[in-house]
């Protein structure tokens, strides 16, 4: 405990691992259980072992591992913010007398205090042999832990919502209990797919998600966030394909894994660029490197921006080697050689570095020269390749296709996905790498995101399955956030980020509430009038429709109205990029129509189909306890002091009292591409965005009440039939119907001459390479038959008359070894006086010669 | 008149070589043996002209007195019937006596015409150069300059009139030959050790 | 009345020369195993009146002479012992001492 | 005029082949009259006196005039020629064999060798016979013979050898000239091993002399007469003559390594040597002295050599004959090693033992063998002997004993 006192951040190391335990635990007994399953008859070890796992009904024991893993992993999480806060607040306690004198090593060491107990790093594996390669930057990857404020409230709402939805599942998941699951959806000669229940399995499945989750958020660099990153991915396919009888389940699951595959390319190459140049993938090494230097006062300098860009130069008297210009082609890399003997070093966050510094404190800090630079489009290169990777995981424009498909997996996985993990991840690494995002780089995150979101939100509108809507719904608010991020409202985007992941799993449930209520009915068209039959789940669902809606006092109000807000003043500084603020302004009101649509068609009017309506029945408690705990926090969740105000809330002061030094940098400076004097704010993005909040949240709200108002004629008071403007506008319909063509397009640009491209590989291998070495094969022979021929006919002709005159010749000569001894002494006279005679020959004529 | 020691050689001489002649000859084998026997006293008589009478004793002892006796017994071992004798063919035994006429021609031939021996002079045996061979052979067989005081070697040795030379120690060789055929006497034991012949009872 | 002749180491060669020979053919002729053994006695014999006639004849030679006549003398009593050996065996295994029946290795 | 040379060997050859015909005369008489004594009756007493002088002469008169048989079925070739060889090998040896300071044919530096290689060949006249013979009895007394002799040679030679390594010489002159003055300067006494050699190298040339107990090759028990049991006449003759003097030859040899050779024992000098420097000057020796010093050697010599002769005959009429088997065992396993450890330990022991005790041993030995010689000398002058009347062997008591019967002398 001591130790876990001087370390706290070790409670969310400890809240992550136990998610992984659940996952072990459930892997190791399935497994096990199905190794002894086949001989479970024969043997009485393996019947044993098999009866004790649960022999063949699925128990709920595996649900329960899982739910107490996350559920403690949550105690964790929150004792761990409650200390986060006290220490957070101990420090800019202290920091709020010592930044006005000096900004000196006073606040550094608090800080680095407060470091120092909230993170952690190892080498996980080093590259290179000796030592001195170690010392080298880029030679070892790390893991490693870092609380801040962001991960921290991000642990508590994803441990939160996580054991929501786990004890939800154990209710929704009841099918899986019995030995023998029917599965309706999916049709073999038999009629219905009879297979066993995989209750376990599904909570296996969650408990690894959740991990892959924890483990991204805690993570302090980008190479144990991709690692997480590919887990959650995997996890996701998974669970999309839990029902992987189904081939549309199947093909949804193929569909994320395959979208997410080109996110992951990008997130990748933005990797590898910032390995190769910067050394380090630890987010606060990076950023020390790229960080917006400030001058000797403590002020950010102006002229460059969040990046120091110039040229390089041999001599320069303040930046010896490089001449800072605004549009210059390089960056600036500060590198600092890591002190000798020590592979940590924490990070000085609030470390100065002087740019008009004299020549003197150069001589004093000799340490500062060490510095390299890159190209400036790599680094947006770099920037854009990891947001790629958060385009793929959160479904933003162009890669949203997979999610409204991801809808197959099970309600809760969805909720999961939706509200929590898999699509905040991307949100959550944007705000991560945000240092890292240059100018041109935010820009394109803005668009994107505002594209998406209004692409998602109309597409919304005709949708007519309950979760596909909802599916659309939350491409539609990540549109949100990643235009909020874009446009340098971090605070805003992880503000609603936090928000949306409370009243998104909210309705995701409640749709999921619907659904089991309705037995596994999703159309909408098929419902209506369901209010009387689950009261708590449409009033749940009203409030997430309402909290969605941007309603005032409810937490989606506060958080929607900061986007907006900050795209307004977006807007007003950079008039040209005015369409950033209009679309998600029109999108409000898009949100608010197809929301209440949704509510109205399912809980309101008549029952559409009598078979549904009459079966349909209010959920188990377990599931209407989170329903409504997620209502409650739904509304509550962003309340600060006073309510009503908008810009008061407290989790919103959270998360901004999370951001990195350099996103505190003025980005308005940073965003102008002129030189702005220091203290002179009035111009920037964020004071604009403070002073247009008000108008904002008006323009929101009314956008939002015209949807309402829409919606509630149509769906409700049937004043507008939906049918005539199905027919009035046809074309837009059926755009719209078919998702704006996007998979058509894919399939069109992408899919066909993929599969054209390999049918081409294939015939070309087939016909080609195939007959290539079928032509050599068969040639080979014929080759190797006249071969035989020879080697038949000549060669072993020849060794069998060199063989047949040998054995003649030696029965021949057989003949002359008589074996009477008499006969070898004559023959060795005579050789004797044969000799004799030759020598004396030679002996005469060598004396004559 | 022929001088007695050219006449003792010649007797000997052609004795000698009548018995050898006669051991090829005879066909008997015991008879041929007697023969042999006569051939090898004769060289050891013609040993004894030559001066050295050790070998010549040695010659005695160990072939008359020892092979012999020893190829006699063998014969009486292998006998089957009394008197054996196996004859050869006519055609052999000229081819034989064919080849071997050559060979005495050769070597006779080689003999006589070279010079280099025809010019070797005899020596006198006289009685210090008799007892100079004996000395002097069993120094070079011990591998000592001189014999101790207390044992020391026959026969008067004068430096002065015997040739200077150096001396060669035939110690080693001599003992490895003793040992050599003491394992070869040893495998000749082994091979002639009475075995049971095959089928023959206990 | 012929001059006195000399008698030279050629005569003592002449005679070793028979005595090879001689033996040479008695192993050619016998078809007795000992036979051919006493052949064997007669070429070394022959030999070692060579080896002492060079002995007494050449003064360089006078020791090694009468010392390689001892070696082949002993040599051909071993050699005998080991020739007997071989020829009881013989003629345990053929029971006879004719050597044209030990023809078993003839092409 | 022939060569000096020549005709001292011929006058050698005379002498020697009268001194070894009339020994063998002599010595056949001996035989008969001690084997007469020993196995107590008198011998031959007839012919020529009072003692039987002449029966040799008379014996060998009757077998130069009986019948020369050859059997028919004899290698007429080896039986003819088996005898002369048997007797020439046993004559040559005497060419070597010196009878007094200088009283020899060939004075020869490695007489000893020479005299041990030439009677070897006398075997080989014994295999003639046997084989040549056609006799089974002949053929296995042959081949005994043969046996025999090529064994027992080996003992032999390594026991002459240790007088021949203590005298550094194989010259027979020399080794006896080492032996000059008094009895314990003989080489019997001058150690333990060259003592022990003496008996070895007597039983090794009694055997080599197939004389009784080694007188297997002609067993008349077993073989009727051995190798000789087809011989008759001359032929027959010829064989005694070689074995007699193969006797006397080998005593000889035991006479001049071991008994001092013709010194007599009981004077500090040499007879011959001193005498001749008696009679004659310093300077001039006198031919007369050497002579008559010389005589008294010979007499001497001879006189020894004949007690071991007597010796020998002495324990033929005494001791059983053993069997073949027995025979080559006592070679072959005790007198082979033992002789070898002789060789050994004559050649370590002065290296290794202080010199009063080499004196004091050899005086011992000689004290004792001569007191031990005097008495058995005078046991048998002054034993009573049994009347020949009244002698009676042990078992003619046990036959006049009770309950065998009416045995009685005649």
């Amino acid at each position: 405990m001591e130790h876990l006192q001087h370390h706290p951040g070790l409670l969310y190391v400890v809240a992550t691992l136990l998610p992984l335990a659940s996952f072990l635990i459930l892997l190791l007994a399935g497994g096990l259980r199905a190794a002894v399953r086949p001989c479970r008859e024969s043997n009485g070890t393996c019947g044993a072992i098999y009866g004790m796992l649960g022999g063949d009904t699925p128990r709920k024991t595996g649900a329960y591992i899982a739910t107490v893993a996350i559920g403690l992993a949550f105690v964790c999480c929150l004792i761990g913010f409650i200390w986060h806060a006290k220490d957070t607040h101990h420090a800019h306690d202290a920091h709020a007398p010592a930044a006005s004198a000096q900004g000196g090593h006073g606040v550094n060491k608090a800080l680095h205090t407060e470091e120092h107990r909230w993170a952690g790093r190892m080498t996980w594996a080093a590259i290179g042999w000796t030592e001195s390669d170690l010392q080298k930057p880029g030679s070892k990857l790390e893991i490693g832990y870092k609380i801040d404020n962001l991960s921290s409230i991000m642990f508590l709402m994803v441990t939160f919502i996580a054991t929501l939805i786990h004890l939800f599942s154990i209710g929704y998941m009841a099918d899986e209990l019995q030995p023998i699951t029917e599965d309706h959806h999916v049709h073999t000669e038999d009629g219905h797919l009879h297979r066993r229940g995989r209750f376990g399995r599904f909570f296996m499945y969650l408990s690894l998600f959740c991990f892959s989750m924890l483990n991204l958020i805690l993570a302090d660099n980008l190479f144990q966030v991709f690692v997480s990153w590919e887990l959650v991915g995997i996890c996701s396919y998974l669970l999309i394909g839990f029902y992987y009888e189904r081939q549309s389940a199947s093909n949804a699951a193929n569909k994320a894994f395959i979208t997410n595959r080109v996110g992951d390319a990008g997130f990748i190459i933005g990797l590898l660029i910032v390995w190769t140049y910067i050394g380090s993938l630890n987010f606060d090494d990076v950023f020390r490197q790229v960080r917006a230097p400030k001058d000797s006062h403590g002020r950010p300098v102006p002229l460059t921006g969040q990046v120091v860009r110039g040229e390089p130069k041999l001599t320069d008297e303040k930046m010896p080697g490089l001449e800072v210009t605004p549009g210059g082609y390089d960056v600036l890399l500060f590198r600092k050689a890591p002190p000798p003997g020590s592979h940590y070093h924490p990070p000085e966050i609030e470390e100065v570095l002087p740019v008009d510094a004299s020549p003197e404190w150069y001589e004093k800090n000799p340490e500062e020269h060490q510095y390299s630079t890159m190209p400036y489009w790599l680094l947006v290169v770099a920037g854009l390749g990891i947001f790629l990777g958060c385009v793929g995981k959160s479904a933003q424009f162009p890669l949203q296709v997979w999610l409204p498909d991801a809808m197959e997996g099970p309600t809760p996985v969805s909720a999961l996905i939706h509200a929590a993990t898999m699509v905040a991840a991307g949100v959550y690494l944007v705000g991560r790498i945000y240092p890292l995002l240059t100018w041109d780089s935010r820009l394109v995150i803005a668009y994107t995101g505002a594209i998406t979101l209004f692409v998602a939100a109309t597409v919304a509108i005709v949708m007519t399955d309950i979760k596909k809507v909802l599916a659309y719904s939350t491409v539609s608010q990540l549109g949100y956030m990643m235009l909020a991020l874009g446009v340098g409202g971090w605070a805003a985007g992880l503000f609603h980020l936090l928000t949306h992941a409370f009243f998104k799993a909210l309705l995701f449930l409640g749709s999921g509430s619907v659904i089991y209520g309705c037995h596994h009915e999703q159309e909408m068209p098929k419902m209506g009038g369901l209010f009387k039959k689950m009261p708590i789940t449409a009033i749940t669902m009203l409030i997430g429709v309402l909290t969605i809606a941007g309603t005032p006092l409810f937490s989606g109000w506060y958080s929607k109205d900061a986007v907006i807000a900050h795209t307004f003043g977006f807007a007003y500084v950079h008039p040209r990029h005015g369409i950033l603020f209009l679309l998600p302004l029109i999108t409000a009101g898009i949100t608010t129509f197809y929301m209440f649509r949704m509510w109205f068609l399912t809980f309101t009017g008549k029952p559409r189909d009598h078979h549904v309506h009459e079966h349909a029945h209010e959920s188990p408690r377990l599931m209407t306890i989170p329903l409504i705990l997620l209502a409650i926090c739904s509304v509550g969740v962003a309340w600060g002091w006073p309510v009503w105000d908008a810009e008061a809330s407290a989790l919103e002061a959270h998360v901004h009292h999370a951001q990195h030094h350099a996103v505190v940098a003025d980005f308005g400076a940073m965003l102008n591409d002129t030189a702005l004097p220091a203290g002179k704010n009035e111009d920037t993005e964020r004071y604009w965005s403070q002073k247009l909040h008000g108008s904002a949240g008006m323009l929101a709200l009314l956008a939002a009440g015209l949807g309402f108002v829409f919606a509630f004629l149509t769906y409700k008071s049937n004043v507008l039939d939906p049918a005539d403007a199905k027919a009035q506008f046809p074309a837009v319909h059926r755009f719209l119907h078919h998702k704006w063509y996007f998979d058509e397009a894919y399939s069109v640009l992408l899919v066909r001459p993929a599969l054209a491209v390999a049918g081409w590989c294939s015939a070309f291998d087939a016909r080609v390479i195939d007959g290539f070495v079928n032509r050599f094969a068969s040639f080979s022979v014929w080759i190797a038959n006249g071969y035989g021929k020879f080697d038949n006919g000549i060669v072993d002709g020849l060794v069998n008359v060199i063989g047949n005159t040998t054995y003649r010749t030696g029965t021949w000569l057989r003949h002359v070894q008589t074996g009477y001894l008499r006969s070898y002494v004559l023959f060795l006279v005579l050789a004797l006086i044969g000799l004799y005679v030759l020598l004396s020959y030679f002996v005469s004529l060598a004396s004559l010669g | 008149m022929m001088e007695f020691q050219a006449f003792l050689f010649y007797f000997v001489a052609i004795l000698t070589g009548l018995c050898a002649i006669a051991v090829v000859v005879t066909q008997n084998i015991v008879r041929s043996a007697a023969w042999l026997m006569f051939a090898l006293a004769g060289t050891s008589v013609i040993f004894f002209l030559l001066g050295a009478d050790f070998v010549a004793a040695t010659q005695l002892i160990v072939y008359v007195g020892g092979t012999l006796v020893l190829v006699v017994f063998g014969v009486m071992l292998t006998a089957q019937g009394p008197f054996i004798s196996m004859k050869t063919g006519a055609v052999e035994w000229a081819m034989s006596t064919l080849v071997g006429l050559l060979l005495v021609g050769v070597l006779i031939g080689t003999i006589v015409r070279d010079p280099t021996w025809k010019d070797l002079p005899k020596p006198k045996p006289t009685e210090a150069n008799q007892s100079f061979n004996s000395v002097a052979l069993g120094e070079s067989l011990l591998g000592v300059e001189e014999a101790t005081p207390e044992a020391r070697l026959t026969g008067t040795f004068d430096p002065r009139t015997a040739p200077r030379r150096t001396r060669m120690a035939y110690l080693l060789p001599f003992e490895i030959v003793s040992v050599h055929l003491l394992v070869v006497l040893i495998g000749a034991a082994y091979l002639a050790r009475a075995k049971r012949r095959r089928g023959a009872t206990p | 009345m012929n001059p006195p002749v000399e008698i030279g180491l050629t005569h003592y060669l002449s005679l070793g020369a028979v005595m090879f020979v001689c033996g040479a053919v008695c192993m050619a002729t016998k078809r007795n195993a000992i036979g051919i053994l006493m052949g064997v006695e007669l070429v070394l014999n022959g030999a070692n009146i060579n080896f002492v006639a060079f002995a007494a004849f050449n003064p360089a030679f006078d020791i090694e002479g009468q010392v390689f006549a001892l070696f082949v003398i002993v040599l051909a009593a071993a050699e005998a012992a080991v020739a007997l050996a071989i020829v009881l065996n013989f003629y345990n295994n053929h029971m006879t001492v004719d050597v044209d029946t030990a023809e078993e290795l003839k092409g | 005029m022939p060569p000096l040379g020549l005709i001292i060997a011929v006058v050698s050859v005379v002498a020697l082949l009268t001194f070894v015909a009339a020994s063998a005369v002599f010595l056949i008489w001996v035989e008969r009259k001690v084997a007469g004594r020993i196995q107590d009756r008198l011998g031959p007493t007839r012919v020529g006196g009072k003692f039987g002088w002449l029966q040799t002469i008379a014996d060998g008169m009757k077998l130069l005039v009986k019948e020369d048989i050859i059997p028919g079925s004899a290698d007429q070739f080896l039986f003819r020629l088996g005898p002369y060889i048997a007797f020439c090998g046993a004559f040559v040896a005497f060419i070597a064999l010196p009878f007094g300071n200088g009283v020899v044919a060939l004075d020869m530096n490695i007489a000893i060798f020479f005299m041990l290689a030439v009677m070897s060949t006398e075997v080989f006249g014994i295999i003639m016979a046997g084989y040549g013979s056609g006799s089974k009895w002949s053929l296995f007394g042959g081949m005994r013979e043969a046996a025999q002799m090529v064994s027992y040679e080996v003992p032999m030679a390594i026991c002459v050898l240790v007088p021949v390594i203590v005298a550094g010489s194989m010259n027979l002159s020399e080794i006896a000239r080492a032996q000059t003055g008094w009895i314990y300067q003989w080489y019997l006494f001058r150690d333990p091993f060259t003592f022990c050699a003496f008996w070895t190298y007597f039983c090794c040339a009694t055997a080599s002399c197939k004389r009784a107990p080694f007188d297997l090759a002609e067993a008349e028990s077993e073989l009727v007469a051995g190798f000789h049991t087809e011989y008759s006449g001359l032929r027959w003759s010829f064989f005694f003559m070689g074995e007699y003097g193969a006797m006397f030859a080998v005593s000889g040899i035991a006479v001049h390594l071991f008994l001092g050779g013709w010194n007599l024992g009981l004077v500090p000098f040499e007879l011959s040597d001193q005498f001749a420097k008696w009679m004659g000057t310093a300077s001039e020796p006198s031919m007369v002295g050497f002579v008559i010093g010389n005589a008294i050697n010979v007499i001497v010599f001879i006189t020894k050599g004949m007690l071991l002769v007597f010796v020998m005959i002495w324990i033929r009429w005494t001791l059983p004959r053993l069997r073949i088997d027995q025979v080559m065992m006592t070679c072959l396993k005790y007198l082979l090693p033992i002789s070898c450890v002789l060789l050994l330990g004559v050649s370590f022991w002065h290296l290794a033992m202080p010199s009063f005790v080499l004196q004091g041993l050899r005086y011992v030995l000689a004290t004792v063998c001569v007191l031990w010689f005097l008495w058995t000398v005078r046991q048998v002058l002054t034993a009573k002997g049994t009347p020949l009347s009244q002698g009676m062997p042990a078992w003619w008591k046990e036959a006049e004993a009770p309950g065998y019967g009416s045995l009685t002398r005649t």
